[in-house]
């Protein structure tokens, strides 16, 4: 086996070393009945050769890879810049482990400083962590802690909100004793309900609202923190979607008390879901309440700086059961990459590809609303998503776009919500071309016509 | 004769400075294409007062061959399996092969939305899915969900699903008296914390003095009725198999507790013996660990379930499932599809699948050994370790008896009888070239050093780290200052970690830069 | 208080042995599919007379792991453009940008076979011809081949053409009087080189105290009607643009020879003047230098030959061409099209068509700056060499007055006073944390100290270089030992070549394998 | 510009601090004639994103590289381990320059240190160099070397040379004085004439040969250098196909004296032809005749071995016009892909691409020669290509081939040889699989009987 540098020979020989007749007797302390007596019923081995052609060949089983894409919803195609892949594929950083020996760490630790800042910077937050496994495993984190601050125990979130992030939610509350409440979007706006300080009271931890949200509306963040502030409950604000941080007012110049955010959209491949990258900000006095890892300055004998791991006293090995989270493994090489490409984009590429954004989705959501029979849906301002509902079924009309002009039109809605079933949520981004767009908007046309 | 070499304070690659340090107003590192529809006035789009209006100062501005040299310059400062051996027990930091990486950019899979239909989208499913049926083969637990990002979190997904379990075996009433979890004390302390997600209580079992469950201890803790399982490491992290695994699990099963297996030791076990076989329930693997997952300082990981079919209904949906025979499955667009037809699921436990990325290096991992290669790198990382074990028994004391699998734990108290510590032996390691051991854990074992090789390390360099190991125990007798101080070839010194977390600086900020260095 | 470092002798990165030494019998690194053809006795396909009978003795056995671990370490033992400044004057150590790297691995090009007939290769003879005609106009001269592997090879085929040109137009007797090529004495060595693989010999123009070609010594040399033709560098390799040059290319012309340029310092002129313009009748261009193909260590280069229309008859076949307008241009898979039929080239100097992969990058390199991005490079170069030459001018003196272009040399004059030369200089630099800048050329220089910082650093890293140099010229004064014995940081110290040289080891042998280290 | 770090802003203040009023001024020394009063009539600048999808359009246009292929003819296509390029595509590698400051190039000194040897061992020859352009390049030095070595002026070439190699050496000898003499291949053997003994004579500096040679044959090397040797001529022997060597006896145990292959098969891609790699081998009495760079052992005064570039008074920057050569720059990156592919499959790994060759070639030629109307040419043994004649016009058949089957069936001898016009070339590597192959002799049958 090629990845195991001893040889078979080499192996006898060091067996004999420490007194051993045989690679059987290395297992000596597992009961005989236990010790497998066969092999593995696992393919044989394979060569490279036979390897790749093998996953090159399921790959073409995957087409929705090879389309022109308005598929959002959570995860979004962007620019990488190349120099990304080449840096986070450096051995130094990508088969390091987690940095706990500083000394010989300092290049992940400095790193994930920047990445820290960076973070706050964008959030317009004061603290941020090293990263979780995604937005929506941050989220739910973001929901327990703002339990732990509060010692409150009743959450309000704001209906459109991903559905796969409630259901997270969901599943991580189910045994905290937390009362979840929902708040369907106002279906003029599309964000969240002017009544929704009705559902706040003296118990709620958290007021939790994602903007833009689910249906691309940009929630009136400032209004809700107040309204949360008012009863003593935290602002939690989720981004699915990080470039609009480019444009939008940060959730923390909003008033927000936790902002976490997937960062799939900075410099991550879409890769069928994961893995992504959860950013995770907070206020100051909250920073011993942080879940997950956070890196620190630190200074040599020889005054010399440095970083460090830090705080490890909210963490689970060193607090185990009382902890502020279990999480231990994050998403070191995505916030890597993250990292990497926020500095390479920079203060100024932040600023233009938010806008690219806004401006084509503009430009698509303008041109789909002048076709007879289709509306785009809400009047709350959007960033680089919205809903469109058209007079056929969605699903029909997205499988003729497909087959037809090669294009992925979007979400069908009744994905998550059965009552949609003409609902498509369109996302634009820097990378579709006005020709791109033009062709989504005839396609759509004329799949809804014949 | 190198006193003067302090006079090169310029050197380039030691100093990189924070990139917020060195950030210049103008400097650009990338380039779009020209926007290509007619530009609105940006307020037409959204209302300035949703607008930014910090105009994002002090995000970076530099150019993209700054960005280069930062990180090449910062990637220099950190040690790598790449460069070495990285004996980290209980991390299991194995070779990560390119080819894996490879696989993983394929743009077929890359480049793929995770809300694609299952029609656009059998290629992935199908790869999903194969790596299911491996791990279950591995495991002998025929369930298995990839949904978890890491270990931690298939935890609490096992923990999760124990939960669920009860509640529908017993009921509400009945199950809301098993709240205990039960945990030996030298467990990974995710693991407390992860029971703890879901609502448990935990206690502690002791270990016996050979470093293994206290069958006694844990037949008093089972004994009250309240127990909803057991959370056990095999190997332990001591690096003992738990050779009473059939008699612990019964002990449990028969008090009406479900029994987990904290699989992140599985590199001592695949292809050898199967946790389903020893009457373990659910258990999650670390894909980032035994199936070569690349660590990348901190992650992306995965953290795979695996239960029997008594537990399978819990797992977190939606579940990758291959539509069953007859005419349907000819259809080649549709033989894999998600499941979300699982009434009695824990739930989600995370957007979309998990990290995908990794399901297909691990894939990748199994085809590349084959059944065989992969007995052979566990023979092969056991086979090291019990040749350190030997190596270093002259030299450090060893808390338990009984041969090591994977990895061995040793323990400081000859050393800390000069004072050198363990943290002082690290160190000095580096010195030596040598990524140190795990440090102070098992936190039962006094200054423990647990050290796990991995079958990607070759006998020369095995002998190398020995000869160090040794030679630093020589040193702490005779000249422990030099191993008190270590490393004395590092870029920095040891920090001052307490003065860190004391004040902690958690971020750059703009104001500081007049002062930075 | 680091007197014992000396005690880490078991560090793995600095010590990483040869990979001969490594080898361990039994160990691979490799796996190819099964044979699948039904396998004949060896001796039946191949008499036994034609096979090998060593077994490959002293090739090594090694594990994938052990050669990537062997390649990571050793890698760490050099410097690099990625990490910082690399002043080589005349090398043009610009960033090399990874985009193009993808663009030379995209699989269609990558996996194209040479011998593909030209419908099947349309794409990439179209990158050919596209980089052929940017080439044409930055250096306004519009017969181009890319057929050269580096620059001495363009130098060769450029001087080749010269010779082949008045070989038709004096005819074989005419010409054969023609046999001397003029070189000033600041040239490069390659430039003799390849004017003697064409039969010319050499004769030597003097440079004046200004550092620029001898107008008068040039006339004297032309006067003999045996002057086949200058070979110039422009701006030349002090770093000054000759300012007569339309004078010398008349000079030249009216003796009868013809003005091949030395293009290597083209970054000076690109989108700023044209050689072409200048009275230049060919040149060969370094992609591997202005236009940022990478150096790797010591190549692959590509040395493309652009000259007059009247020369472009001379070129290396084959040549690419765009088929001419009517019918068959509209035929997409036909465009473009070697072709061999040029009666009077001085035929192939190569297998095939040149270093194709580093044409993809110089492409990539074109259209990414773009016009103005082209000029705004060399501008930014000369400005980084004229700041340097600004901050170092009171501590070093410069041989010339002039203002530099692109480049700028220094001379050790002052410092050898004090015993410290140019060598010692550039060693102490190393401990700076720089790549010293390139020593002892040009030869008509004292000690020459030729520094190139080219566009791709940025101003704090200049500021840092200057500071470093003028330390090191206090050093120089102050504590000449320090400067005299470095560099001290670094794996080895300075290597006894000409010991070296004596009894030259020029690879590793089985037998000495019991002695090594 | 992005990968130009000094902003305007920052160039304008470098500016006015070297007392420079506008960039104009840094031209100043260049008469004002000369300079360019208009931009340069090149593209604008692309962006990566168009970058790379106009030369993803390109590489859509070259369905050459798409196919199932059975072209060799000096360029091969072999398996490359992954790791070849994920190691010469480490930053301290590729962007390193020539490595003339030992103590930071220790990195590029030892691997070239280790390619010279790995190009001993398989050559079977003393001392090899640090690489050439490419074979043909390389071979054209050899016979300069051989005339510098030997003082005499006549060159023998065997026929069966690579027809581009020969044109390179005609290149490079037209004005160095030398007589260059062909032999045409005996048309029954494949190999060098029996009378080859004949021009052979005491003006003879050296024999040329292929081996295996341009049709595939396995030369006699053995015989062939005692005829040279008998006249005081050097053996120079040429090898294309570098994988031959894992095999057949190498060319220094047959008596060579100067060793010359192209290294592409190696590691290195096609390419469209380059880069490659010439690997320059030979005696150690002639070490000082070697063109181009050599590095060798060297010791500091701790005694630690490093390595150095020596020899270098053979070389132009040193001895000017009578260097052993004008190189300079050579192919250090694709020597380093060369030295990690030969180590990656080292020993054993070389034997069986080698064997694995030679099989397949030997089924496919034994499949072939079976064809009605198809004949197999030349008796003498081969390594892994043969030629084939068809009852067809070549050309023809092989463009059946790949619009049919979309199979690159080999190379149509009329290329180079106008007088052969139903010759094929054809190559077969570890690459083809049986499948391959069966499918080529299916097609070549049908395609020449329809
Ligand atoms: C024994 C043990 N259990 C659990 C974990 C947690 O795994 P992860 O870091 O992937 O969450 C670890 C990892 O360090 C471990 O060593
Ligand atoms: C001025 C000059 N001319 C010619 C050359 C030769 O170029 P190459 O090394 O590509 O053969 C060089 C390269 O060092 C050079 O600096």
């Amino acid at each position: 086996m090629r990845y195991i540098p001893n040889s078979p020979e080499e192996r006898t020989e060091m067996l004999h070393q420490i007194g051993l007749r045989s690679a059987e007797e290395l297992f000596d302390s597992i009961p005989k009945e236990l010790l497998l007596s066969r092999n593995l019923d696992t393919p044989a081995a394979l060569s490279e050769i036979e390897l790749l052609a093998g996953f090159e060949q399921l790959a073409t089983r995957n087409p929705g890879a090879r389309r022109t894409s308005f598929l959002g919803a959570g995860a979004y195609q962007h620019y990488i810049p190349t120099i990304v892949d080449h840096i986070i594929s450096r051995s130094e950083f990508f088969t390091a482990y987690t940095p706990y020996q500083p000394e010989i760490s300092q290049g992940t630790l400095q790193a994930i400083f920047e990445f820290q800042t960076l973070v706050c910077q964008l959030t317009g937050m004061e603290v941020a962590n090293a990263s979780m496994y995604d937005g929506s495993t941050a989220l739910a984190e973001a929901v327990l802690m703002a339990e732990r601050v509060t010692k409150r125990s009743k959450i309000v979130a704001c209906g459109a909100i991903h559905p796969e992030y409630l259901d997270v939610i969901d599943t991580y509350v189910q045994h905290a004793g937390i009362e979840l409440v929902h708040a369907e979007a106002d279906p003029v706006t599309g964000q969240t309900p002017e009544n929704i300080a009705e559902l706040l009271d003296d118990k709620t931890a958290a007021l939790v609202v994602q903007s833009p949200n689910f249906f691309g509306c940009i929630e009136d963040v400032a209004a809700l923190a107040e309204k949360a502030h008012a009863v003593g409950a935290l602002m939690v604000v989720g981004v699915t979607e990080a470039i609009s941080l480019g444009l939008l007012k940060s959730p923390g110049a909003c008033g927000a008390d936790i902002v976490i955010a997937e960062g799939q959209s900075f410099g991550v491949p879409l890769s069928f879901g994961g893995p992504y990258v959860g950013l995770f900000a907070t206020r100051e006095k909250y920073a011993r309440q942080i879940p997950g890892r956070l890196v620190g300055e630190a200074y040599d004998k020889q005054g010399r700086r440095g970083f460090v791991l830090t705080l490890a006293t909210r963490e689970q090995h060193i607090r185990r059961e009382k902890a502020t989270s279990n999480i231990c493994t994050n998403e070191g090489l995505i916030a890597l990459a993250s990292t990497v490409y926020l500095e390479t984009m920079g203060r100024r590429g932040l600023q233009e590809v938010a806008a690219q954004c806004a401006q084509k989705t503009a430009y698509a959501a303008q041109r789909i609303a002048k076709l007879e029979g289709f509306s785009v849906r809400y009047t709350a301002p959007r960033f680089n998503e919205f809903v469109v509902t058209t007079p056929v079924n969605a699903k029909e009309q997205l499988s003729r776009l497909a087959s037809e002009r090669n294009i992925t039109g979007g979400l069908a809605l009744s994905r998550y919500f059965k009552d949609r079933p003409n609902d498509i949520l369109v996302c634009v981004t820097e990378l579709n071309s006005r020709g791109d767009i033009d062709s989504l908007v005839d396609g759509l046309q004329s799949a809804s016509q014949s | 004769m190198k006193s003067n070499i302090t006079k090169v304070t310029t050197h380039i690659n030691p100093n990189e400075a924070l990139i917020f340090e060195r950030s210049q107003s103008g400097r650009v590192g990338y380039r779009l294409p020209p926007l290509d529809v007619d530009e609105q006035p940006i307020e037409a789009i959204v209302p300035a007062q949703f607008l930014r209006d910090d105009d994002l100062e002090g995000v970076p501005e530099v150019s993209e061959v700054d960005v280069i040299r930062h990180f090449v310059r910062m990637s220099t400062w950190n040690y790598s399996i790449d460069q070495g051996m990285y004996p980290l027990g209980s991390c299991t930091m194995k070779y990560n092969s390119r080819l894996n990486e490879k696989v993983a950019r394929i743009a077929g899979f890359a480049g793929l939305h995770p809300l694609s239909e299952d029609a656009e989208a059998q290629g992935a499913l199908e790869v999903i899915y194969q790596l299911q049926e491996h791990l279950a083969e591995i495991t002998g637990l025929p369930g298995v969900s990839l949904q978890p990002a890491a270990g931690a979190h298939g935890e609490m997904t096992g923990v999760m699903i124990i939960r669920a379990y009860i509640d529908a075996r017993d009921g509400a009433e009945g199950s809301s008296k098993r709240r205990t979890m039960l945990i030996p004390d030298s467990a990974h302390g995710t693991n407390p914390a992860s029971a703890h997600l879901s609502g448990f209580s935990v206690k502690t079992i002791k270990s016996t003095p050979e470093g293994l469950t206290d069958l006694k201890h844990l037949r008093e803790l089972c004994a009250h009725g309240d127990v909803a399982g057991l959370m056990l490491t095999n190997p332990n992290t001591l690096g003992l198999f738990e050779k009473n695994i059939q008699e612990i699990c019964k002990i449990v099963h028969d008090a009406g507790g479900l029994v987990y297996m904290d699989g992140a030791n599985m590199n001592a076990l695949v292809g050898v013996a199967r946790p389903g076989d020893m009457g373990v329930d659910v258990i999650h693997l670390n894909l980032h660990k035994t199936f070569s997952t690349p660590h990348g300082g901190g992650g992306p990981g995965c953290g795979p379930c695996c239960c029997t079919n008594e537990l399978e209904p819990f797992l977190p949906v939606p579940r990758i499932v291959a539509v069953s025979t007859g005419s349907v499955s000819d259809r080649v667009d549709s033989r894999y599809k998600l499941d979300f037809d699982y009434p009695q699921s824990i739930g989600r436990v995370k957007a979309f699948f998990g990290n995908y990325g990794m399901m297909l290096r691990a894939l990748a991992y199994i085809q590349t050994h084959g059944y065989d290669g992969l007995r052979e790198a566990t023979e092969a990382a056991v086979l090291n370790a019990r040749y350190i074990a030997h190596g270093l028994t002259t030299d450090y004391d060893k808390p338990f008896d009984a041969s090591p699998m994977h990895e061995v734990v040793f323990t400081d108290k000859r050393q800390s009888r000069k004072g050198v510590h363990t943290l002082d032996i690290a160190k000095r390691l580096i010195d030596y070239g040598f990524h140190p051991m795990t440090i102070y854990f098992p936190l039962i074992v006094q200054g423990a050093m647990l050290i796990e090789p991995t079958e990607s390390v070759g006998r020369q360099e095995l002998d190398q780290f020995i000869e160090a190991m040794r030679s630093i125990a020589h040193e702490a007798v005779e000249e422990p200052e030099l191993v008190l101080n270590a490393p004395h070839t590092t870029r920095i010194g040891r920090l001052d970690e307490a003065a860190a977390a004391r004040k902690p600086v958690l971020r750059w900020k703009l104001a500081a830069k007049a002062g930075a260095a």
